[in-house]
């Protein structure tokens, strides 16, 4: 069951220069919310900006109703919600989307730039099964980076960054723990990244699920924008993704 | 809501509030947001001859006030709507209108001969103006001569309420409306996405794998309102007016520029219980104004 | 700005940024703003044989991301611009350019043989798609046949640079676009407004005098880009588009889609200095890019 | 010489349900304005609201470098603007349109509704010629009326609401010193108030200005969007005017 509704901004927090959290508070219960499903958040009605924003789910508390997203400003409708304050109120389409399953005894979750966000609320959900996954973060840089303090308590904790200046220096792709053993890969970053990590993994014979971005309009696999191509056709990313299996993606 | 209930042709709405082909899948995608059988009308999503994979992404981008989608009927066919999607939306207690599209005269008479036989659609809407199909589509709405053709032809096959869709990328909407009354369409439906394009000026590539494509949303509403306006002026038969209706008083506009209905897209993606808002607004401005019935004030401008 | 100099026809401009007709006055009106000399060509208010009252009040509102307007050429006729507005204006060290309007094709004749004598005058724009006049005006502009006789005649009168103004309020604005070109035109200019209509719902009233009337700004600018782009394949003569433009991105936006030069309009009214930021930003792209003259990316898409 | 500048909001204020009043202090010095004058400012480059809005200025102080506009929230644009808090900035082309003279010896200024804003400062122009002039304002209801301190200390002060729950009751030309003689009649608010007072003036041979409002697009002269029909054919609201003398204009 799919909602839209309106929440509160109950905290708003600059995590860099271009990144930010919000936590978004319910009014009433929280429905189940998987790991990699997403929000569909409208801008403000005053705006030049026409379509809501998917965002990934980056933590949920059912104790408090209240789900956090980690965002990006890069384009006019992040922007704008960058500016939004503690008290206001933004419109939710929630939850959306398959996200993640958690297969695995030794997973491994990697996530580049802002797509790290939906893998802390993964690592949650591993640690609820009694598994504490590996989790391996890039950065182009240490500025580019933000606090870890959530993923350090959820996983076993790997850093690459591109210019060395924290973690391994080199892509993910580089880091030892990326070539260490695991049973099941799950990613969510930039194209190049995950398409790298989905070449290893089908060769390595290594089962790996990506969660996809793509441009949305509806969210609800009514306007058919946001396909993604698979090995079985067309496919929404809203209602058959974000998340596919790496052997059905056509990059 | 006597106030809001219309007949077109021989069918009869419970409000003239209709939502739009493409824009709100099979009505199922909304089930969760609210009652979709207190529409007027569900159109659903245009449907070919044969199964379509539609165009390559990236198929939406983002406009002033607007978006361009270029999805380019990706469909399962007619023979899986009539197989599959049909049953599980034949129940609705409202009407269920397909619209229907093609690349040649012989896939839109036997797509329309197909739907003609489902006893729970009353009506299609014959989709002659879409911008993003290489083949047929708009091609046939932007020329009086071949859009009579291809409404000639469907019209002696199918027998129930034929709407025509007509496209707002030519010189005169009113000569096109024309010619379609002329071959036997019950009704139009006006406009279809507004042909743009949009390009991205740090990557000098365009944003859409068509290049050009269809603009719909809030940008396009004066376009509509205006074709509207002048079709009112040269038929007889009723028009549903869309584009860019974001609310109840939009949907009033279009009304009072000659529309006997309305159809809401784009807004949908924005805001899933869109349609029941207007609705209500409709409802709400008629009371307020003292009005006893919606078509009291259709082309009154 | 050697990267910015460009040539049409037989036509240099310091810059390919113009301001459109109508919307920049005679360039005076900006002059406490910026250096307007600065600008690759000034196109001042549309001229007519005589002086015209235009339409009656109201003349505008908005839309989304837009407006229309309903002017209808209100100006004080070709001999006033001759005798008097071009003294002031014609020591301006850029090209003065003159939009010339008319409701019959000796209307035309007559005001571009007039300004054919003025020195410092090197081109005029012919506006055969002003949407807000009832006769002539935009008929000219939808009809090839009618666009080529109007274009022919005033190519046998008018010595220097010949831009024609064309309308996208049709089926394919690169049939125009061909015939203006057979007929002798340096270039075209597009697009003119989008013939679109408002309405206030509340007093059930049209909100322009005259009904239906002009869209611009940047609501308009996909319908723009894609004329060019339609366009460009379609003729050999430099385009000069415009359309929504509000900043230097939106401009290259244009030359991607195959104009050689560009018009800010509608955005004169939201930022008097736009002209100016406008070259400026498309100086600093260049130089991001490593582009070594602007038109190495012209109709690259 | 007009400017195109932006300026601080130094103050905010709601004067009553539907209007406010904002001081916008330049960054520098601010160049001579009339009482009459008026801005065009942006709303927010967000906004879906394309065009500046026209609005009269209120009152200006060169000591301080700032001016006051009275707003009433009546569409999207005056809404947004509503939104704007202090310390944030806004973009204003000024100071434009011809404004008022300050003629006369025993004039009478008579404002309607948000047509009392360009008053005060004509008021107070008058005070400095040493001529206190009768000011007439006209509310629908004490509800509607705001505070009037500023006023009462730069006229003699007179007041009409149609409910008659302050001040006489009736329209401003049913008030008592609507009646009384004087030697030139400035007015500005709604057009059917205006009129009333121009045939009033006209057919006891009193001068009488009148501001006008348009809708507008540029504020300079260059688009002919604002136009007033008068005598002497289409006028621009908002160089030729927005202040007429009455017998010119065509209503």
């Amino acid at each position: 069951m799919k909602h839209c509704d309106n929440f509160l901004v109950s905290e708003k927090k600059f995590l860099n220069t271009s990144f930010f959290k919000l936590k978004l508070k319910s009014k009433k219960a929280l429905p189940e919310i998987n790991p990699g499903q997403f929000v569909e958040i409208q801008v403000n009605s005053d705006s030049k900006v026409l379509l809501r924003r998917p965002i990934s789910i980056n933590d949920v508390d059912y104790t408090t109703n209240e789900v956090s997203l980690i965002i990006q400003t890069v384009g006019q409708g992040t922007k704008e919600l960058a500016k939004i304050s503690e008290g206001e109120e933004l419109s939710l389409i929630y939850p959306l989307g398959n996200g993640f399953e958690t297969k695995g005894e030794n997973p491994l979750l990697i996530g580049g730039g802002v797509g790290i966000a939906p893998l802390l609320y993964l690592a949650k959900q591993f640690c609820a099964k009694g598994i504490k996954p590996d989790v391996l973060l890039g950065f182009r840089s240490k500025e580019q980076m933000i606090a870890l303090d959530e993923f350090e308590k959820y996983s076993n904790l790997y850093i690459s960054t591109q210019d060395g200046s924290i973690g391994e220096k080199g892509l993910v792709t580089e880091n030892k723990i990326f070539l260490a053993s695991h049973d099941v890969i799950y990613t969510c970053g930039p194209t190049p990244m995950m398409k790298a990590i989905a070449e290893h993994a089908l060769k390595n014979n290594t089962e790996c699920f990506a969660s996809l971005e793509n441009k949305m309009a509806c969210g609800i696999g009514a306007c058919l924008c946001c396909v993604q191509n698979t090995t079985q056709g067309h496919k929404c990313t809203c209602t058959e993704g974000p998340v596919f299996n790496v052997k059905d993606i056509i990059w | 809501m006597e106030k809001l209930k219309i007949q077109i042709g021989n069918l009869e709405f419970q409000n003239p509030v209709m939502t739009a082909s493409g824009t709100f899948g099979f009505g199922l995608e909304y089930e969760d947001f609210f009652d979709v059988q207190k529409l007027g009308a569900i159109i659903v999503k245009g449907t070919t001859g044969e199964k379509r994979e539609g165009n390559p992404a990236p198929r939406m981008c983002e406009t002033p006030m607007g978006m361009i989608n270029a999805v380019g009927l990706q469909n399962k066919g007619v023979d899986y709507f009539c197989e599959h999607t049909y049953h599980e939306i034949k129940h609705y207690k409202t009407n269920v209108i397909v619209n229907v599209s093609g690349s040649s005269i012989e896939e839109y008479v036997k797509v329309a001969e197909k739907i003609n036989e489902l006893e729970h659609i009353p009506a299609i809407e014959l989709n002659i103006s879409c911008p993003n199909v290489k083949k047929g589509g708009m091609g046939f709405g932007t020329d009086p001569k071949m859009a009579f053709e291809v409404v000639d032809a469907v019209r002696k096959i199918y027998k129930k309420h034929l709407i025509v869709k007509l496209s707002p990328n030519v010189t005169s909407i009113a000569e096109i409306a024309k010619a379609v009354e002329s071959a036997g369409a019950d009704s139009v439906s006006m406009i279809n996405t507004v042909l743009g394009m949009a390009i991205d000026a740090e990557k000098r590539k365009p944003l859409l794998s068509t290049i050009t494509a269809g603009l719909s949303g809030p940008a396009i509403k004066p376009i509509g309102l205006r074709c509207v306006y002048q079709t009112y002026k040269a038929v007889k038969i009723p028009i549903i007016g869309l584009g860019g209706i974001t609310n109840a008083t939009d949907a009033i506009e279009y009304i009072l520029a000659g529309a006997s209905a309305i159809q809401i897209g784009t807004q949908n993606f924005v805001n899933p219980r869109i349609g029941l808002e207007v609705i209500e607004g409709m409802k709400e401005y008629l009371d307020r104004h003292n009005i006893s019935h919606i078509w009291d004030i259709r082309g009154i401008i």
